[in-house]
């Protein structure tokens, strides 16, 4: 079995924004709107950056480089499937309707960025690596269940493929025939270490053949290929073939989060190729070849970015804080005696100043 | 109202709960055709068919993990983990995930789960599956932990338990499945969750415990009686969230205690509840608040356990050196 | 990638004694040695089931059908390769040198079970479903890093295929390239469930393709199959090749263990085939085909297994029981305060009677 | 002697550790280039390298579970979780396997391992974080915990734990690992298991706290000495097993103590401790012993965290309280 000629890569857009493929089902205006929000969540994710190095949010996640593999999935989902996505997935969430200042509200710690807006419905970002695979498979199976017409797709990254409960997850998902589709991001690092030092196969596709589901390979960083590979695919696995996993080979350009610091451990890999056909640049070359956009179109889109950039951070930072007390009325349905006389106490010691004496 | 043995008990409310509500479904390893190795789910599978009884592949984290999916998607998930002591490979999934699933989304997700799990000592079984282990659970804000001394309370605990919005496990005392028969009405009733059970009233000293250690407590306490020594008998059945109330007026009546329990001694729940007592009952207190656990090993083999064991006559000393104190 | 071509069964001899491969660097002798093998296990097998029967033992898992599978694997290891068995690969310790014994003390509760002689280096039989497979990976690692030329070789079942310690344990072991043999051992059944509930593929061995391992897929009830495949695999191994995956296809005979029933889920398939074709039967028939053995042969070592089982079960019988009081010196390397104190109260508990009183 | 942050002295104890025997490696994730994610490992890859400091993939029951199989095979494994909250997914390797391995072979087998991991709160960590859960292991016989307050006990606990031949778990106080410098020795000492340490002496009522909690019972001592409360204050540093004779030693003078935990309370180390103070000093105690913990809440988001850790003014109320009693 070779993975490279088994697994190939499905690309429609090079990185030179040459066509290499066929374009089937995706329409100049789409490419417009998906060049739209590629912009908008690259202007927001830098934002994002410089609000955290201002001191003005908390630790933050980068997803730039990774927006095509996110939209061009989002894209082509119903309103009603059920989305388990991790920490750098907000550019899923942000299509699917999330406000922009969602992923912020998150790292400015409001607790509210857990609780995604009720008519998305998603599960709030995953913090621990590979668990919500299993509850993808699990909401999957709720919808076979109940007879529903949607399925569940969930996002992940190559690191977390090494996880026990990626393995349980695909495992079930194969055995119970469920409408699942695993989403990993291969953005060749987890945290400092690459993607050839987590696994020893040259695809993460390939582990499709361990659980008889289907596999694919696409370029993440190619929105078009994106698109079509899941248009196709979740007509499929919702008319029933069953559970998939897709490799979207994609690059993270930037940090892990802003609490890391890649050059210590980015040494001597090449990554030109990665950044050169990172998916904004890539996506306006092509449109600017094909004379979709015009220079002005850009400009226009780069401005309105900036607007609505702008009002998310407003936004964000005008965003009231909860009343810390609250935080007791999520524990349990109705308050144990336990969290009742707790809350007081809490309450008390807030009224008392405790606040300020840290 | 039949006669009907722990296992029974738990097999009907089982049955119970998946013909009044459709979303009821159980997974687990052997839960289907086999009935579980206990026979708790014995004949469902016949009844609802295997979409609703599901043997699982071996993987208590995707029992889980899953759970938390079809709960979240409108299911009623019941998971069966095979013995307690198996638990730690899903403890990310029930105490991160089904556990914190309402406070990270702020209330608009809710994990009505529940997991059972057969649990502690005297049958002989192999190494590792009669540890009690909950202390970890009782610890984890946001799931609730019950356990039965009686078929009674089996049933009425585990219909509480699936009708609560909140994640419950449900820990099995394997030793009672089939040691005793009790009168279990065969409609539906609820034993509500968080509430302990005055098994015998006394005048002179509460001992406390819960799943198989209640019947030690109860014999103990008839031995007291002899020596003219009035025992009140607390069944917590709920461990968290615990009936504070029950147990402290107790011991203000009382002004003694004994907790006994078959989880290794420190750390154990036991530690708790004695820290509250004296915390809440302090000047009523006329002596220390002994513990009769397990002690500090791992779970031994069979032909030690019972001596490990909290037995009658270590609940007695106990209950007389508090008393003579 | 067909999975059943790429991984054929290899068999040497079939179900009804008949030569269909290469019988290649095993001897009659072996031949016979193994037999002797098979008759005597299968004998101590059968007598413990007895025994459980008659109340003289606790909880046993008969292995019955599986004596090929872990003989032939045995037969080919070095006397310092690690061993990280379950509890249903005694025929494995057995032919390493531990006494027959060993598996009654471990179902009448002796602690001494697990510790298995100091001359042979396996880690106590594993209860927890595929952790020892860890262990496996940890072991061949230090022997990796300290050079030294041993492998690691773990048994466990198709069930314990689906955990995730499974997954993390393949993964980690390929990455880091050490020499380890997974051995799978397909008996058809987890408990009730049976493989292809396990699992929605058509074999386990495929999954060595997610990890870019070697995978094999061996008749674990031809025992000159497993050893064939064996002898060369653990030099391969030991040669520094990276880990394996072997599927040895066989079938539990019985039941799980002496709690289980398997009349209540073993309903409606057919496994004629499996019994016919089971390990013991199929080599005398082989070496009654090719004239190795005469019926007096046979006779004898029926004769010899009887005596040898009837010893063991004599020694496990008249094994001294332990001291009680010491289960607590086996917790840390030495006692802690705490279990200073707690050892001399189970003392005096137990001088006082208490062991009467349960 | 050169003055260290207690992430340096980490980092030093482990170059001496690998330098004085090689057994001894690092393993985990993010350990090797990066020089982990706060640190702890840096230059080890560059001075010892990628053999012997080791990126694992990302899977903690793999780095337990192979550092049990590395440590049975000669090997010194030091294996880090990145962060407490994810130790969950190795719960059964750490409990049921390192734990258990010398008692189920009869100690023909130990496990010497360390794992490493950051926990607890006060610098704004995404969630699930900064979770506290020394309860849950000092539960399980067969693994030790340890917690350092300051660089020299960091680094003497490293290297006990290092030379202890049973797993022991160091569990690195994050807001710690920078707060402050200290004068820490260049060779190679111990802070030996099990030994509590008096940070202040006192007569009133003792302070008993571990990790980050130390400091919060210092400055509650410093202030309560303001109003003539003369407050002992106990760092455990080990948590299992716990140095009793220390604690009630000091209990037996001053006849009161607050208890002081960053984890939940229900179920937390605190209660045990309590539990045991009232048993053992019973007569000595004037009032009932008090915890101040964590709320019985998920650890919450940053935005609330130093509302809801234990601070200053709570731990001092508390000292009033059992004072006034
Ligand atoms: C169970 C668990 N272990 C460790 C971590 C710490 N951690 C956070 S992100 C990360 C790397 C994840 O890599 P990958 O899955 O490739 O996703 P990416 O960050 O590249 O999107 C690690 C180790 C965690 N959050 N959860
Ligand atoms: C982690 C864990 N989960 C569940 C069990 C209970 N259990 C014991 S054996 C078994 C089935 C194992 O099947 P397989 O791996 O195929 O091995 P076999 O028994 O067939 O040899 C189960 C579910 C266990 N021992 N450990
Ligand atoms: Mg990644
Ligand atoms: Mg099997």
């Amino acid at each position: 079995m070779n993975p490279e000629t088994e697994f190939p890569v499905y690309r429609v857009i090079d990185q030179d924004g040459q066509l290499v493929g066929e374009r089937s089902g995706i329409t100049n205006h789409q490419l417009k709107e998906f060049y739209r929000w590629l912009v908008t969540l690259r202007t927001l994710d830098q934002r994002a950056w410089n609000l955290q190095r201002q001191g003005r949010i908390g630790t933050y996640a980068p997803f730039s480089g990774q927006e095509a593999a996110q939209i061009g999935v989002a894209a082509t989902l119903r309103p009603t499937d059920w989305i388990c996505p991790s920490y750098r997935d907000w550019p899923v969430l942000a299509y699917l309707g999330t406000p922009l200042h969602y992923p912020l509200l998150g790292s400015m710690g409001h607790p509210e960025a857990g609780h995604i807006p009720d008519e998305i419905p998603s599960l709030p970002a995953q913090v621990v690596i590979a668990a919500q695979i299993l509850h993808a498979v699990g909401l999957a199976w709720s919808a076979k269940l109940q007879r529903q017409d949607r399925i569940a797709v969930t996002f992940f990254g190559d690191g977390a493929t090494s996880q026990g409960d990626f393995h349980e997850a695909l495992n079930l998902a194969s055995v119970m025939k469920v409408p699942v589709i695993f989403v990993a991001q291969n953005n060749q690092w987890a945290i400092s270490v690459p993607v050839h030092r987590q696994m020893n196969t040259p695809t993460i596709a390939q582990r499709a053949l361990a659980y008889n589901v289907e596999g694919i390979r696409v370029d993440g960083n190619d929105i078009a290929a994106v698109y079509q590979t899941f248009m196709d695919l979740q007509k499929r696995v919702r008319e029933g073939s069953g559970p998939a996993l897709v490799e979207a080979v994609t690059y993270r350009l930037g940090a892990h989060t802003t609490a890391d610091d890649p050059t210590r451990y980015r040494i001597g890999d090449d990554d030109t190729p990665f950044r050169r056909g990172e998916p904004v640049a890539r996506l306006r070359r092509y449109l600017e070849n094909e004379h979709i956009l015009s220079p002005s179109d850009f400009e226009a889109m780069d401005q309105d970015a900036k607007i609505v950039v702008d009002k998310a951070v407003e936004t964000a930072e005008a965003y009231p804080k909860n009343p810390p007390e609250t935080i007791f009325d999520h524990v349990y349905a109705e308050l144990t005696p336990q969290l009742v006389r707790q809350r007081q106490e809490f309450a008390q010691h807030l009224s008392d100043g405790g606040d300020i004496h840290g | 109202m039949a006669k009907l043995t722990m296992i029974q008990a738990l097999n009907q409310a089982l049955g119970l709960a998946m013909e009044k509500d459709s979303r009821v479904i159980v997974l687990g390893e052997d839960v289907g055709r086999n009935g579980g190795v206990f026979r708790a789910t014995e004949g469902l599978y016949d009844r609802f068919g295997p979409e609703r009884v599901v043997d699982t592949p071996l993987a208590e984290s995707a029992i889980v993990g899953s759970s938390v999916g079809l709960a979240i998607g409108g299911m009623r998930p019941i998971a069966e983990i095979q013995f307690l002591g198996f638990i730690y490979e899903t403890m990310d999934q029930i105490c991160t995930q089904a556990a914190r699933l309402r406070f990270r989304s702020q209330s608009r997700y809710h994990v009505p789960i529940v997991i059972r799990a057969p649990y502690g000592g005297g049958i002989r079984t192999p190494e590792i599956h009669s540890d009690s282990l909950e202390a970890l659970f009782v610890h984890t804000p946001g799931i609730k932990v019950v356990t039965p001394s009686t078929p009674y309370d089996a049933k009425g605990l585990l219909l509480g338990a699936i009708n609560d919005p909140d994640p419950v496990l449900l820990m099995e005392p394997i030793s009672l499945y089939r040691a005793s028969h009790e009168e279990v009405p065969e409609d539906w009733y609820e034993v509500p969750l968080g509430t302990a059970s005055v098994k015998r009233r006394g005048e002179d000293i509460t001992v406390i415990a819960w799943g198989k250690m209640v019947a030690t407590a109860e014999a103990a306490a008839k031995k007291a009686q002899i020596e003219h020594i009035s025992v009140e008998v607390i069944d917590l059945r709920t461990l968290s969230p615990l009936d504070e109330d029950t147990i402290i007026s107790s011991i203000q009546k009382t002004g003694r205690a004994v907790i006994v329990h078959e989880a290794v001694r420190t750390g154990g729940l036991g530690g708790e509840l004695a820290a509250q007592i004296q915390e809440r009952a302090f000047l009523s207190l006329e002596a220390p608040v002994l513990r009769v656990t397990g002690y500090d090993t791992p779970y031994p083999v069979p032909s030690v356990e019972d001596l490990w064991l909290p037995d009658v006559d270590r609940v007695l000393e106990s209950i007389h050196q508090t008393i003579r104190y």
